[in-house]
């Protein structure tokens, strides 16, 4: 165990249980919020975040190879796809008809 | 008429429940589904086929006319789809 | 190293019971496309991590790069049906 | 060539199948000559493999060249070759039959009618000639879907029909998949003869038990024997005629020939008999079955309908002599899939052939029927003697022996059913027959003058052919049953019995 | 009896799986409910096959050192059984072909009907 | 030899087609200052003039540099480089970019391409901080027991014009957590934003004006729809 | 269903993808021998990547891409050359599906020969997946509409 | 096989199964159907069965949601039960 492997297994940690973190944020935030729009804030994107940190993690565990490259691969497409699906469901959402919830609906 | 069907299924349930007792456990390298057939997959998939993949090799090669079969199981369902539905006017072809 | 994945694996599996929450309960449909899609996310991880348990993440790459390219579409044709048809 | 003969049974068809919708968008004309073209090169060379297993035993045929416990091979024996035999020639005979019925039935589908004709045709040959447990399977699936989607073509409740059937075959289908794995589980093999060899040791486990029940419950439902027939009068009633022509004398017969397999090639007769003694189960059900489908044709009026019912008896009489477990009881079950394969076809046929004249089925129109199809109505009598069991025809000797084997198994009650069960027959086909024959059509009052004169309205040749060739081929069954018996199904028998 | 409930526990599973799918190709009277059945019913069997592979110990089926090196010796109980997989991929095949037929038939019958529930079908028949 | 031949040839061709070319980008130019419906009537124009001239050349254009990114990605995908695979992978590549060139470089309406590049990478960084700092904010959102959010829909009109750069500030408003873009209806970005602070920072725009600064609408040049290759090309004419 | 999208997002989107997609696909088909995959995984995503197009593009500009008779084509082919080349090793004297005897084609040895010949029933099998899938998800949603009964979809 | 994951997993797809038969909206339930099939393909995965797993991943995110959406868009959402 030199030092670089050392080095390498702190920055795994860090980022993996980054990931975590971000994970469970969006998903006490998936809980949490009041209504459909909220809790697409919460998931949607927490969550492409989270997946950054956790293939970063991973990937620099695997170490440099064109198995890491393909995570980041993995990475790059999460950020392509992922916005697009919120996106059209929070359009499909409102042109459903679905009132967002509004602050001041709660203090009455 | 529900009970009578979960009644009936509870049945099935209950006998394959019987049925699984005496089985080999779960992940027992010793079962006799591992040890029959499939070591020689194992150990001659490079030697006779070279290919590293057992299932690709087992699928295409040792039972290919499976996956023969297999095919022609894909084709008859996309045939069968086209003979139902196809053949009215399709009049929102845009759709 | 392999049981530190673990650990997180474990703890991504606890999120997704939490996530299952808003899947079965979620009221109306599109809270649970929402949960639907973040299971999926933590799924592509999960995959991952075990595939470094298993010390041959290389073959289980590609499971999740299936997921990271395929899994919008079930989103979109959903949303796209809720958009034609509208909430009924 | 002859060494490659069985592979060209099941490759000519499902070649011939993919090349079909391209021809079709060249002439929809072509596709009629290129299917007979198909089945008739593989009628022909399961001829030549009958031959073959008559003079020189059973063929082994490696797919791959790789050996039987590994790879998947055929292995054709007398039963093989002669369910062979009869698919290719009912399926030839059904596909000269369907030029005209599809043309009025369902003219805008043609082309891919065709297609799943050739696959579905396909699919019981692979069911038959192959020794793999779990090939069968995917054959079993390529006939059920073929099925299901040539059966919802049909009349305006066809869907609903085939709906049934998807979720009652899904089910037989899945169970019988269970039952494989249940079997490789504990013998880690799927070729059928491996497993014959290893499972003496393990017949006291509740594995193989329940592998058993359940391949019997799969085996069951496709077969439609009597508690699980729920799917089968509805789905032959209103699919088009050719379709139930092929599928009412087929399917179920090769799902009884998969069950006189499981019951005495890969179970032995032994386990069956001796250890649980399923087989007084199995006759018990089929006896019933035999009642209540010829209790249920009688109430029919629909002609179709009251023959599908005659299909759920009918395989009331194979269970029955399967379940006897002798060698009279085997002999007369195997002896009636050959009968009820042609006389079902013959009957089916006719029914297709009453449809394009009148446009329906119902008994009561049936009136002067036999003056203006004289024909037709001759082989449907011939079907329907047959179906009653009278001496020239096949289905007497078949009754015959599953008496024969009622007695051997001292079962009198099971020689009453058969008894009485003929009597149901007679009244059930006397009805159409009185119909048909002395009915005179009621004298309308309305109308002066004198009646018209009957037109003899017999229906096209490629119909009236097909008709009169499974009406011969009942008789020819009949008077060649000995020969038949002592050819080939006398191999057929294990050795214990 | 602890310890044999436990060695077996994804067996009681695929079980369970199992009668859930059946209850509801039985039951349920929506016809796409039963077509989802049939689906949970078709992969609880996947299940029940995959459990029979699996190995105690064992990586997947898929050789490590791929090529170059000839006489290499494999140890059989390093590696997953193949064959139920095989088995399975051609059962997904057939899952995916029956749902495709299923849902074909579905239309034809909401194009005649009007509807999808059992009860008012029947009703409308008669 | 031959490469030269076939480059020399490609290139009296597309000099050929330089005043076309020239013409169009004076139509873009007038054409982007119009307003919206007039625009696109000019777009259809624009269009008819470079069919012939995008017939041969453009389609050439793009079935290459598709071809390089997607043999690229193979290889990556692939990692073996033994004659075979790599064969098969040139096929492979070959066969697709035919059948999707115009998917991948459909509008792409950029100037100077490794300009774009260049200021797409360095957009990235900032981009991926932004995110960072909100997702915290988004975490310190859920986690404080009041949950001071106060959802609302702002409305902006954006000052962009082509697609890809409307594709790129959408994305980016819905990657960036506290804001989701819901909805686009002529050039009106209809974004729904958790809270107060978020929407203040959207309505700064400083997202929207790096954007614009990408895909150089700030300066606004609008070059035509396909992916000019032809300082490669020249690269390597001048390696030869 | 098959209807083009009005929005951009999802359709630019959707566009990149696409190649990549379809890249991808044809990886898994042809590195099936060493990872995970083969010619019916591969065939699923080639045609998931064509209903990708369908659902956000439309029929009409997918079918410049791929015509439904192209589709046709395709779904017999891949069976085909599977059963042809289980035919050739016939005509080679061996069994039906034996590749060893391609052996004398190839001029390889009779183990990698059958590599190749896996290889070659992949990509027939991959070809009529991708045909089927496509023309299932075709036939259902672009059969006649029978909104008689109710209206609300259109 | 990693025991802790199967456990973990089993639970979830017990409980999607029951869900995707309970809920009464149809596309909810096929959404749930294509979250179990998630679920079976993590199980799969994690016995190692990786090939089958990728099939599963492919046909349930690929075609499987998207043939139940269309034939839900030409019939009808509304369930009784």
């Amino acid at each position: 165990m030199n030092a670089v492997s050392i080095v390498i297994a702190i920055f795994v940690v860090l980022f993996t249980v980054g990931g975590l973190f971000f994970f469970t944020t969006s998903t006490i935030g998936l809980l949490r919020f009041p209504d459909f729009f909220t809790r697409l804030h919460a998931t949607g994107k927490g969550d492409t975040l989270a997946v950054l940190f956790s293939l970063i993690g991973i990937g620099i565990y695997e170490g440099l190879s064109l198995t890491g490259f393909k995570i980041l691969l993995i990475a790059v497409f999460m950020f392509l796809a992922q916005p697009t699906a919120t996106h059209a469901i929070s359009k499909a959402g409102m042109r459903c008809g679905l009132q967002p919830w509004k602050k001041e609906d709660n203090r009455k | 008429m529900k009970i009578v069907n979960l009644i009936l299924v509870l049945c099935i349930g209950g006998f394959l429940i019987y049925g699984t007792l005496d089985m080999p456990g779960w992940g027992d390298p010793d079962s006799p589904a591992s040890k029959h057939v499939s070591p020689r997959y194992i150990q001659k998939t490079i030697e006779e086929t070279a290919t590293p993949n057992m299932v690709t090799s087992i699928l295409a090669d040792y039972r290919g006319y499976d996956t023969m079969g297999e095919t022609t199981v894909i084709f008859t369902a996309g045939m069968a789809c086209i003979l139902l539905l196809h053949g009215s006017i399709r009049k929102n072809r845009n759709d | 190293m392999n049981t530190f994945f673990l650990v997180i694996g474990i703890g991504l599996c606890v999120l997704v019971f939490f996530v299952l929450y808003r899947v079965v309960f979620g009221p109306g449909v599109f809270n649970r496309i929402a949960a639907i899609s973040a299971i999926g996310t933590k799924t592509l991880v999960i995959i991952l991590i075990m595939g470094i348990i298993y010390n041959r993440i290389d073959m289980f790459v590609d499971i999740s790069m299936v997921y990271a390219l395929l899994n919008f579409i079930g989103t979109l044709a959903a949303a796209k049906y809720l958009e034609i048809g509208g909430e009924k | 060539m002859t060494d490659q003969a069985p592979i060209i049974i099941i490759i000519i068809p499902l070649m011939f199948a993919l090349i079909t919708p391209l021809l079709g968008w060249i002439r929809k004309n072509l596709c009629y000559p290129w299917v007979l073209l198909s089945i008739t090169i593989s009628a022909l060379s399961s001829f030549i493999i009958l031959r073959t297993v008559l003079l020189r035993g059973v063929i082994h045929y490696r797919l791959g060249n790789w050996d039987p416990p590994w790879g998947i091979e055929y292995v054709i024996d007398h039963l093989n070759a002669l369910m062979l035999v009869i698919i290719t020639v009912i399926s030839l005979i059904v596909a000269v039959y369907s030029k005209k019925s599809i043309q009025r039935e369902i003219p805008d589908k043609i082309v891919y009618f065709y297609t799943i004709f050739l696959l579905q045709v396909t699919g019981y040959l692979g069911i038959v000639i192959s020794g793999d447990l779990f090939n069968i399977y995917v054959f079993l699936e390529i006939a059920s879907l073929a099925g299901y989607s040539l059966i919802a073509i049909g009349d305006e409740r066809a869907p609903y029909a085939s709906f049934r059937y998807v979720v009652m075959g899904t089910i037989g289908a899945s169970f019988y998949l269970l039952s494989v794995g249940y079997i490789y589980s504990v013998t880690g093999s799927l070729n059928i003869a491996d497993v014959a060899r290893l499972l003496p040791d393990l017949y006291n486990s509740n594995v193989i038990l329940t592998a058993l029940v359940f391949m019997f419950a799969g085996i069951g439902i496709k077969m439609a024997v009597f508690p699980m027939h729920a799917w089968a009068p509805n789905a032959y009633t209103h699919a088009p005629s050719a379709v139930s022509a092929l599928m009412a004398p087929l399917m179920t017969k090769v799902a009884a020939y998969l069950m006189i397999r499981v019951s005495f090639t890969v179970f032995k007769p032994e386990f069956i008999i001796d250890v649980i003694s399923l087989n007084s189960f199995i006759s018990w059900i089929g006896a019933v079955g035999v009642l209540v489908g010829s209790i249920f044709a009688i109430a029919q009026n629909n002609l179709k309908k009251m023959l599908s019912y005659s299909v759920v008896a009918q395989i009331g009489y194979i269970a029955l002599g399967i379940g006897l477990a002798n060698n009279y009881g085997l002999t007369g079950a195997v002896l009636h899939i050959v009968n009820e394969a042609f006389t079902k076809g013959c009957l089916f046929l006719v029914a297709g052939g009453i449809v394009y004249r009148l446009g329906g089925c119902n008994i009561n129109d049936f009136k002067n029927l036999f003056r203006k199809m004289p024909f037709t109505m001759t082989a449907f009598t011939i079907g329907a003697f047959s179906l009653i069991g009278i001496p020239p025809t096949c289905g007497f000797f078949s009754k015959l022996y599953l008496i024969l084997g009622s007695i051997e198994a001292d079962q009198w009650i099971f020689v009453g059913v058969l008894l009485f069960s003929s009597i149901l027959n007679v009244i059930y086909f006397f009805r159409v027959i009185q119909v048909a024959a002395f009915e005179k059509q009621m004298p309308d009052h309305s109308r002066e003058g004198p009646y018209e004169a009957v037109v003899i309205d017999e229906v096209p040749l490629t119909m009236l052919i097909p008709i009169q060739v499974t009406a011969l081929g009942i008789l020819l069954c009949g008077i060649f049953s000995t020969e038949i018996i002592s050819a080939v199904i006398k191999h057929v028998i294990p050795v214990s019995f | 009896m602890i310890d044999f409930i436990i060695e077996r526990y994804n067996f009681w599973i695929y079980i369970i799986l199992m009668m859930i799918g059946l209850y509801a190709m039985i039951t349920k009277r929506n016809l796409v409910k039963k077509v989802i059945g049939m689906n949970i019913f078709q992969t609880a069997i996947i299940l029940f096959y995959i459990s029979l592979a699996s190995k105690r110990g064992g990586t997947l089926p898929i050789l490590e050192h791929a090529h170059g090196e000839e006489n290499l010796t494999v140890d059989v109980s390093n590696y997953i059984n193949p064959l139920p997989h095989v088995l399975m991929l051609t059962a997904i095949v057939v899952m995916v072909a029956t749902l495709g037929v299923a849902l074909a038939i579905l239309i034809l019958i909401y194009r005649k009907y009007g509807t999808l529930e059992e009860d008012e079908i029947l009703k409308k028949m008669q | 030899m031959e490469v030269t031949l076939l480059i020399e040839a490609m290139d009296s061709s597309f000099r050929l087609l330089e005043d076309a070319k020239n013409q169009a980008v004076d139509i873009m130019n007038s054409a982007v200052r119009l307003t919206s419906e007039t625009r696109i009537i000019e777009e259809k124009k624009l269009a008819n003039i470079f069919k012939g001239a995008q017939s041969r050349r453009a389609v050439l254009q793009n079935v290459m540099a598709t071809f390089v990114i997607l043999f690229g990605f193979w290889v990556v995908l692939s990692g073996k480089f033994d004659l075979f695979h790599l064969t098969l992978g040139f096929i492979c590549s070959l066969v697709i970019s035919m059948l999707t060139h115009n998917l991948l470089f459909a509008n792409v309406r950029v100037g100077d391409i490794k300009l774009t590049i260049i200021r797409f990478v360095r957009y990235l960084p900032w981009l991926i901080y932004q995110i960072f700092v909100s997702n915290f904010y988004v975490a310190y959102l859920v986690l404080s027991p009041k949950m001071p959010i106060n959802p609302q829909i702002i409305r902006f009109k954006t000052k962009l014009e082509s697609d890809i750069s409307w594709v790129v500030l959408a994305n980016s408003i819905t990657l960036t957590p506290g804001t989701i873009t819901m909805d686009i209806k002529d050039g009106e970005f209809y974004v729904h934003a958790l809270a107060k602070k978020v929407a203040d920072d959207l309505n700064a725009g400083e997202m929207e004006d790096r954007v614009a600064h990408i895909f150089m609408e700030a300066d606004h040049i609008y070059v035509q729809d396909v992916l000019d290759v032809s300082p490669i090309f020249g690269v390597l004419r001048k390696g030869i | 269903m098959i209807r083009k999208t009005d929005d951009i997002i999802i359709r630019t989107v959707a566009r990149i993808l696409v190649p990549f997609i379809q890249i991808y696909a044809l990886y898994v088909i042809m590195h099936g021998h060493y990872s995970p995959g083969g010619g019916f995984q591969g065939g699923v995503i080639l045609g998931a990547s064509i209903i990708l197009l369908l659902i956000t593009h439309g029929l009409v500009e997918t079918t410049k891409k791929i015509s439904e008779r192209a589709i046709a084509i395709f779904s017999s082919i891949g069976v085909f050359i599977y059963a042809g080349i289980g035919v050739l090793c016939l005509l080679l004297y061996g069994n039906f599906l034996d590749y060893s005897k391609l052996s004398v084609i190839l001029n390889v040895t009779p183990a990698e020969a059958r590599s190749m010949g896996i290889l070659g029933v992949e990509i027939g099998v991959s070809f009529t997946v991708m045909a089927i899938m496509i023309s299932i998800f075709i036939s259902i949603s672009t059969t006649e509409d029978h909104s008689k009964y109710d209206k609300e979809h259109y | 096989m990693i025991t802790p994951f199967n456990l973990i997993i089993l639970i979830f797809v017990v409980i999607c199964a029951i869900t995707a038969i309970t809920v009464k909206d149809l596309l909810s339930a096929v959404m749930i159907l294509g979250a179990y099939s998630f679920f079976m393909c993590l199980m799969w995965t994690e016995m190692g069965a990786v090939d089958v797993a990728f099939t599963e991943a492919s046909v349930s995110a690929g075609i499987g949601t998207i043939l139940f959406i269309a034939a839900i868009i030409k019939t009808t959402r509304r369930s009784k039960d």
